[in-house]
């Protein structure tokens, strides 16, 4: 297991440095003059020059690269153009909060998509199916921005249940950072204030965010039991007299979830993509905005490295995927 | 909710009770913290910064020698208490007031406004654009605790009206945090190195989302204009328009910045907490014309465009006449303006004649034209596809190409790559005819995006580069009027208007002054009702 | 003495795209205590679903038309799913299926499935339990019982897999075990094995066994009845020898007369079994059948007696 | 074909999704026919600026005055042209690729799968956002980005089943009668490979025209005047909450697209998934 994992990690270095190559020469390919960008808006030409040189924009692409990536594997990121602050200090900051984000979403439409999902497979081909999968295609084709307004508009304006925007009350102080994970820091500084306001200011972001996962795990869980279902074992078990809810949950679950699992491992990459815009919209304190903000300015730096920590995200996540479908499926473990 | 918790309450917030139930009011009742909406800037260092969002955060964190102040603005004895100016207008002196504290509890002396220059000097960035070609680092001494004195290279009258853009930072704060000689950058980019009415709380910062900040006690101008003063601001920018209503409406915010919508106004007035204060700013919106490339090179090319505007249709409607149509190019409550020039006007049939006219001359009229907006920004996109439509009508071409600042302001270095036309606003940077017309008409500036029209007028740059020389205002003013009077004539640009700001503002919200320049941000004057 | 398992007249239909279609239709059997009946039939006769019938899981699709199925002197088809599952799987009638590889949940240990049965159906503690799996596997002489039960179903050979399942039909001590081609799967040393076990393990735990299978030849080595299915009916039923000395419908002599030494497959049979959504209106077997007469196509034959006691369903002995 | 044709009928979702995207194709065809004023895809009428659904304008007017009704209308061909041509693109890249890496073997399909992992790693949303900005804004970046990204699912999927498929016994058979690997590759594995190419392709028309949206949203997509329904979102955004129906109106347009596409795409993926289709 071990190796296996190890031997994943490693495979995914090579994988890691060409997504870091495609996305520097994409990235230096455009017209945006990085000096431009960092000497702001009232520069005169010669601050511009100055800083040309400082950075060594002026070097040949190939020199700047290599430079790039000395830099990198010293976990430096360069500086940001648009906040002039180290971008590897602001991307710690703000992934606790983005991860934390995705994580809620991930455990709302995990915990909501498994039972509906197999729900939908149980009643296949009934009206309760069939509403199942209409839903769940709703959500995937819903935009995230208009159903994160009609939230807003329905449960923080009409009803005043949950907020609006931010992760925390205004008037509510900070619990010291030691994890980032806000949720965590309360805990350890035993505010318990702070983590029920934070609790409800992540319910509508989350709530957003899942629902294209929620409906996209619904669907695959239904295919999944429903191709199970029709497997020899699940009629050898029936026969043998296996109680119904354990049949299903347990036995016939369990290998329905490869695909499902796999499907959560896109997902994630999805999902800090798709915080992008409910990050904006719901001021929720993360790497989405961030990332907003570096493409209108054209920060590089900032671009790239976000990249390279969602590509890097989503290869731990895929070996992570790797793992639990080892340890669903015996067989998949000893073949690697 | 104390920090003892049962078995029972988990088990209710299982049940979502605790997720719906309302522990913490939508609006918050305590009337010591304002809870303002004014996007961020970039990070908190202001002498690497300088911006729209930075004067309004600095004004409360920092203080500067002479400081806007009112509406009109007028330049006010800030941390100094006066400065005299030699004849040839090159040697400056500033006499600062004694005891000033810093946030730190050190206090200011001359040695520390010298400092602060010299690192704006150095880092080269934000405020240091208006000084960098007329000081040397060196150039700026204290002769003694609470004298600063400017030697400038040239007579350069700006220099004044720049001097509040420049914040007085703690070089004892500054120093401890450098590092391999960044001048204390990386620190004081996310910390606190100033003087003003309210400090940055530690571990209150996080770019583009939350700045805390609570009151200095010890502020230089002590606290009896108010007697109840927010003890606390509690920074959080909205990042959509839609929310920023919400969060006004429903009260999470006391204030928003003065970029409401035109449109939202109404709706605004129409709710129980909040209301739309109008106030007229220097802002100008301009559609620039690259006269360098053809047809802007024909001066009736560029006539028949500045005709085809419909100017009042714009602002009335598209404005919902929050704006004053403003035909020069400086705002219009600026000093400088000819009183005797006339602006174009709307009309079609002048502008097709001016095609006509233009054709005849050999102009390509009929070559298909970009018009270049910064897509994030709703009011650009809608000036253009207004201007697109009626051009349409006298048979002119034009496509609207959404872009973003950064590759404008690029662009816009060459005229080869500069758009055919594009559309920005001329922010308050400071409050002088430099900022608009010697910046943006001087050909010697050819290169940044204020003079990317590419404008060129020998008559025009000896005016300016005169104007600039000269120390006293009236011997400027005339040298302006001529200037502008002969842009005006040469039509490089489209005029169009002078920004009125709309800001929501939570009616808890008392004693809010207004000055162009920070766009009325200073909280040191604010109450909150209960 | 009541029969073990009796099924009369039994009738299922499947509803499909293309209207019903006529899977079983009037199969009988009868299982003596004690003895081993074969059921042999092609593939597509119904073989399965009279599995699934007798056993109450039928698809959705299928229904029960007619018949009955007599077990122990209960009709299992009044019983509701929850009382076949309480009463009946397992703790009274066992079930070897066909693929072993395919029948064990892959994801989950040996030990874990034949608990779970056992869970429910056997009486006694899970440690009760344990030793009751380790002395069948012992008998059935699969090596290391103790580690087995924590092995995963991969991780057995062929054989040693159906050894595990055959353990597993008996764990909860049933009267009835029915197999369904437990033996295909299986290379030819292999099957011979089995089948040795199986006819030792029917007389040592006083079972009645219920073969299932399309090969005359397994039939032929183990059983003691006969029942031979052509297209979802039962065309003749009785003593294995009685059948094998002078078998009387013309489909069992067909079988018999391609394979002189004991038939294992059907390709000797000119023609194709009618479609069970359109059936003739005559004799199913008219259509191939060597000795057919006038009249055999108008109406179906009933079941009729042949000299020797055999069942059979043929104008020649009505 | 044809019970295939019935049982897809006897699917009342997938029926639904088809008469959706019927529906859709037919407006994206009859656009300017259809709308009432086809005129305001360009014009602006600044006197009826954001007026509340009524008579005249059923879904209302927009921020320079025009009638939604008609934008939505004559936004249909722009979201199928967009979906059509990313995907068909994707298709192009992704589907021959597929057909190589998983035929071939060897080193030559170690990389084409390693650099379909790294494009697959790029997440679809941060190319297309950074391409767009790189290439200045527009329609067509926006599209060069999404078909750059989508590819890998068709190479992917087309790996899989050619895998599958080249080590069966068929193709087993057909190269010992000695047919030619591109005769074995484009008449046997193509086409028994394709079917769930074409499911792919039916729920990435759908995603795509999701994913549009929401680059125009962010002003990275298609550019005023176009009347797009992302870009119209986009637009609202300044008119929120007031101007509800600026907003409604096109993005249920895009939810009722979206949702055919992915609806007529799960019944046919029913239908070939052979495991599936058993349990009818």
């Amino acid at each position: 297991m071990a190796r296996f994992v190890l031997r994943r990690c490693v495979l995914v270095l090579p994988s890691l440095l060409g997504l870091l190559v495609v996305t520097f020469l994409l990235i230096h390919a455009g017209s945006a003059d990085p000096a431009a960008a960092l000497a702001g808006d009232a520069a005169t030409p010669e601050q511009i020059a100055r800083l040309r040189l400082q950075y060594g924009f002026d070097r040949p692409l190939w020199e700047q690269f290599v430079l790039y990536l000395n830099k990198v594997s010293q976990l430096d990121f360069g500086e940001s153009a648009f906040s002039h602050r180290p971008v590897a200090h602001d991307i710690l900051q703000r992934l606790p909060a983005t991860l934390e984000l995705t994580f809620a979403a991930l455990v709302l439409s995990i915990g909501l998509g498994v039972p509906l999902g197999v729900a939908a497979a149980v009643k296949h081909n009934s009206w309760p199916d069939y509403l199942l999968r209409l839903l769940s295609v709703m959500g995937i084709a819903v935009a995230a921005f208009w159903f994160a307004i009609m939230l807003q508009l329905f449960f923080a304006m009409n009803l005043a249940w949950l907020p609006l925007r931010g992760d925390l009350a205004s008037t509510m102080v900070r619990p010291p950072v030691v994890t980032g994970f806000m949720l965590l820091d309360a805990l350890i500084a035993g505010r318990w204030d702070v983590f029920f306001d934070h609790l409800r200011h992540l319910v509508l972001p989350a709530v957003t965010l899942g629902l294209g996962g929620l409906a996209t795990i619904v669907r695959f869980t239904r295919a999944g039991v429903l191709d199970t279902l029709q497997q020899d074992f699940v009629f050898y078990e029936r026969a043998m007299g296996y109680r119904w809810p354990r049949l299903i949950w347990i036995f016939v679950l369990r290998n329905s979830l490869t695909a499902t699992v796999t499907q959560i491992g896109l997902l994630f990459g999805g999902l800090i993509a798709g915080g992008v815009v409910v990050e904006s919209i719901f001021d929720w304190p993360g790497i989405g905005s961030y990332t907003v903000q570096a493409i209108l300015t054209g920060d590089r730096q900032v671009m790239l490295a976000v990249t390279l920590l969602v590509g890097t995200v989503y290869a731990a996540v895929n070996i992570l995927v790797d793992v639990v479908h080892g340890l669903l499926d015996p067989r998949l473990m000893e073949r690697a | 909710m104390t920090a003892k918790i049962t078995r029972r309450q988990l088990a209710g917030l299982a049940a979502g009770t605790v997720v719906t139930g309302g522990l913490i009011p939508a609006r918050a009742a305590d009337t010591t913290t304002l809870v303002s909406g004014f996007q961020l800037p970039q990070n908190l260092d202001p002498h690497q910064v300088y911006d729209v969002p930075m004067q309004a955060m600095m004004l409360n964190t920092y203080d500067n020698l002479y400081r806007y102040q009112n509406d009109p603005p007028e330049i006010v004895a800030w941390l100094a208490e006066s400065h005299t100016v030699s004849d040839d207008g090159l040697t400056w002196e500033f006499k600062l007031r004694p005891g000033i504290k810093f946030h730190d509890g050190s206090e200011m002396t001359a040695e520390d406004v010298v400092y602060s220059f010299r690192r704006v000097l150095a880092l080269a960035l934000g405020p240091a654009g208006a000084f960098l070609k007329i000081l040397k680092p060196e150039n700026v001494t204290a002769p003694d605790k609470l004298t600063v004195r400017f030697k400038l290279e040239t007579s350069y009258a700006p220099f004044f009206a720049a001097i509040p853009s420049v914040c007085i930072v703690n070089p004892r704060v500054v120093k401890a945090h450098e590092k391999d000689g960044d001048w204390g950058k990386a620190y004081v980019a996310s910390n606190d190195a100033g003087s003003g009415p309210y400090k940055i709380v530690s571990e209150g910062y996080r770019p583009l989302e939350y700045l805390d900040m609570e009151i200095f006690d010890d502020h230089f101008l002590g606290w009896k204009h108010n007697p109840k003063p927010v003890r606390k601001i509690a920074g959080r920018p909205t990042k959509e328009t839609s929310t920023r209503i919400l969060s006004l409406i429903n009260g999470t915010i006391d204030w928003t910045d003065g970029n409401l919508p035109a449109d939202q106004v109404d709706q605004i007035n129409a709710s129980k907490l909040a209301f739309v204060q109008k106030d007229v700013v220097m802002k100008t919106f301009v559609i620039r014309m690259n006269n360098a490339k053809p047809p802007f090179d024909n001066i009736n090319a560029r006539k028949a465009f500045a005709h085809a505007f419909n100017y009042d249709g714009f602002i009335k409607e598209i404005l919902a006449g929050y704006a004053t149509r403003d035909p020069y190019p400086q705002p219009e409550t600026l000093w400088g303006i000819p009183k005797d020039a006339k602006g174009y006007d709307y009309d079609l049939a002048k502008a097709k004649e001016y095609v006509a006219k233009a054709v005849a001359e050999g102009a390509p009229m009929k070559r298909p034209l970009e018009i270049h907006v910064q897509s994030e920004n709703e009011q650009s996109v809608q000036g253009a596809q207004l201007f697109q439509s009626d051009l349409a009508q006298i048979g002119l071409n034009v496509k609207v190409v959404g872009d973003i600042w950064s590759n404008l302001t690029n662009a816009a270095a060459k005229p080869e790559t500069t758009p055919d036309m594009w559309v920005h606003w001329v922010s308050t940077y400071f409050v002088d005819p430099e900022n608009w017309v010697g910046q943006m008409y001087d050909s010697q500036f050819h290169g940044t995006w204020k003079a990317s029209s590419y404008y060129k007028n020998a008559e025009v740059d000896t005016l300016l580069r005169k104007a600039r020389a000269l120390v006293k205002q009236e011997e400027r003013e005339p040298l302006y009027e001529a200037a502008i009077r002969q842009i005006m004539a040469d039509c490089p640009d489209i005029w169009i208007y002078n920004s009125m700001q709309l800001q929501g503002i939570n009616k808890r919200v008392k004693g809010r002054r207004f000055c162009t320049v920070g766009q009325g941000a200073e909280v040191r004057w604010v109450t909150l009702e209960s | 003495m009541i029969p073990v398992l009796d099924v009369r007249g039994l009738k299922v239909t499947i509803r499909t795209d293309d209207g019903p279609a006529e899977v079983l239709d009037d199969v009988g059997l009868t299982l003596e205590r004690g003895r081993i009946l074969g059921v042999v039939g092609e593939s597509g006769c119904g073989k399965s679903t009279l599995i699934r019938a007798i056993m109450g899981i039928l698809p959705k699709a299928a229904s029960t038309e007619a018949g009955e199925i007599w077990f122990e002197g209960e009709n299992l088809l009044v019983f509701s799913e929850r009382e076949l599952n309480a009463q009946v799987r397992s703790s009274r009638i066992g079930f070897i299926p066909q693929d072993p590889l395919l029948a064990l949940n892959p994801v989950f240990k040996v030990g874990t499935q034949l608990l779970e049965v056992m869970r429910w159906h056997a009486p006694g503690s899970r440690r009760d339990h344990v030793a009751r799996l380790v002395m069948l596997l012992r008998r059935m002489q699969v090596p290391d019982p103790e580690n087995a039960l924590e092995r995963y179903p991969h991780q057995f050979s062929g054989g040693q897999r159906q050894r595990l399942l055959i353990a597993a039909a008996l764990s909860c001590a049933p009267k009835l075990v029915i197999a369904d081609e437990p033996t295909t799967a299986l290379d030819v040393t292999t099957q011979h094995q089995i089948l040795l076990l199986l006819r030792e393990l029917v007389a040592e735990f006083g079972l009645s066994l219920l073969f299932v299978t399309h090969d005359f030849g397994v039939v032929a080595e183990l059983c003691d009845d006969l029942c031979v299915i052509y297209a979802g009916q039962t065309v003749e039923a009785g003593p294995m020898r009685a059948i094998l000395q002078a078998p009387s419908h013309p489909y069992t002599r067909a079988l018999l007369a391609c394979h002189p030494d004991r038939a294992t497959s059907f390709i000797g049979i000119p023609g194709l079994v009618p479609s069970p959504l359109t059936r003739p209106s005559g004799c199913l077997f008219a259509a191939r059948c060597a000795d057919v007469r006038a009249g055999c196509a108008e109406a179906r034959p009933g079941q009729g007696r042949a000299a020797s006691g055999v069942q059979v369903r043929c104008v020649q002995f009505t | 074909m044809k019970p295939i044709l019935r049982k897809l009928a006897r699917d009342v979702p997938a029926m639904l999704g088809l008469a959706i995207v019927l529906f859709v194709v037919l407006v994206a065809v009859l656009g300017p026919l259809l709308a009432p004023y086809p005129g305001d895809a360009s014009a602006s009428h600044l006197l009826q600026r954001l007026k509340p659904p009524g008579a005249g304008h059923p879904f209302g007017t927009d921020n320079l005055g025009r009638d939604i009704f008609s934008r939505v209308i004559l936004g249909a061909r722009g979201a199928l042209a967009i979906a059509l041509t990313v995907v068909g693109v994707a298709m192009l890249i992704g589907v021959p690729l597929g057909l190589l890496a998983g035929y071939r073997g060897g080193w030559l399909s170690e990389t084409i799968m390693r650099v379909t992992d790294i494009v697959l790693a790029i997440p679809q949303l941060v190319l297309a956002l950074a391409l767009a900005q790189l290439m200045s804004p527009s329609l067509e970046t926006a599209m060069l980005a999404l078909s750059l990204t989508y590819w890998p699912f068709f190479t992917r999927i087309v790996y899989g089943e050619t895998r599958r498929l080249s080590s069966s016994l068929f193709v087993d058979a057909l190269r010992g009668v000695g047919a030619g690997t591109g005769r074995i590759v484009f008449l046997h594995i193509l086409p028994n490979a394709i079917s769930p190419v074409i499911v792919r392709a039916t729920i990435g028309l759908g995603f795509t025209i999701l994913v549009a949206a929401v680059l125009g949203f962010l002003g990275m997509g298609a550019t005023p005047p176009t009347p797009d329904w992302g870009l119209a979102i986009a637009e609202s955004r300044l008119y929120l909450p007031r101007a509800w129906w600026y907003a409604t109106f096109p993005g249920l347009a895009i939810l009722l697209t979206v949702m055919g596409f992915n609806l007529l795409g799960d019944g046919l993926r029913d239908l070939v998934d052979p495991r599936i289709r058993r349990s009818r």
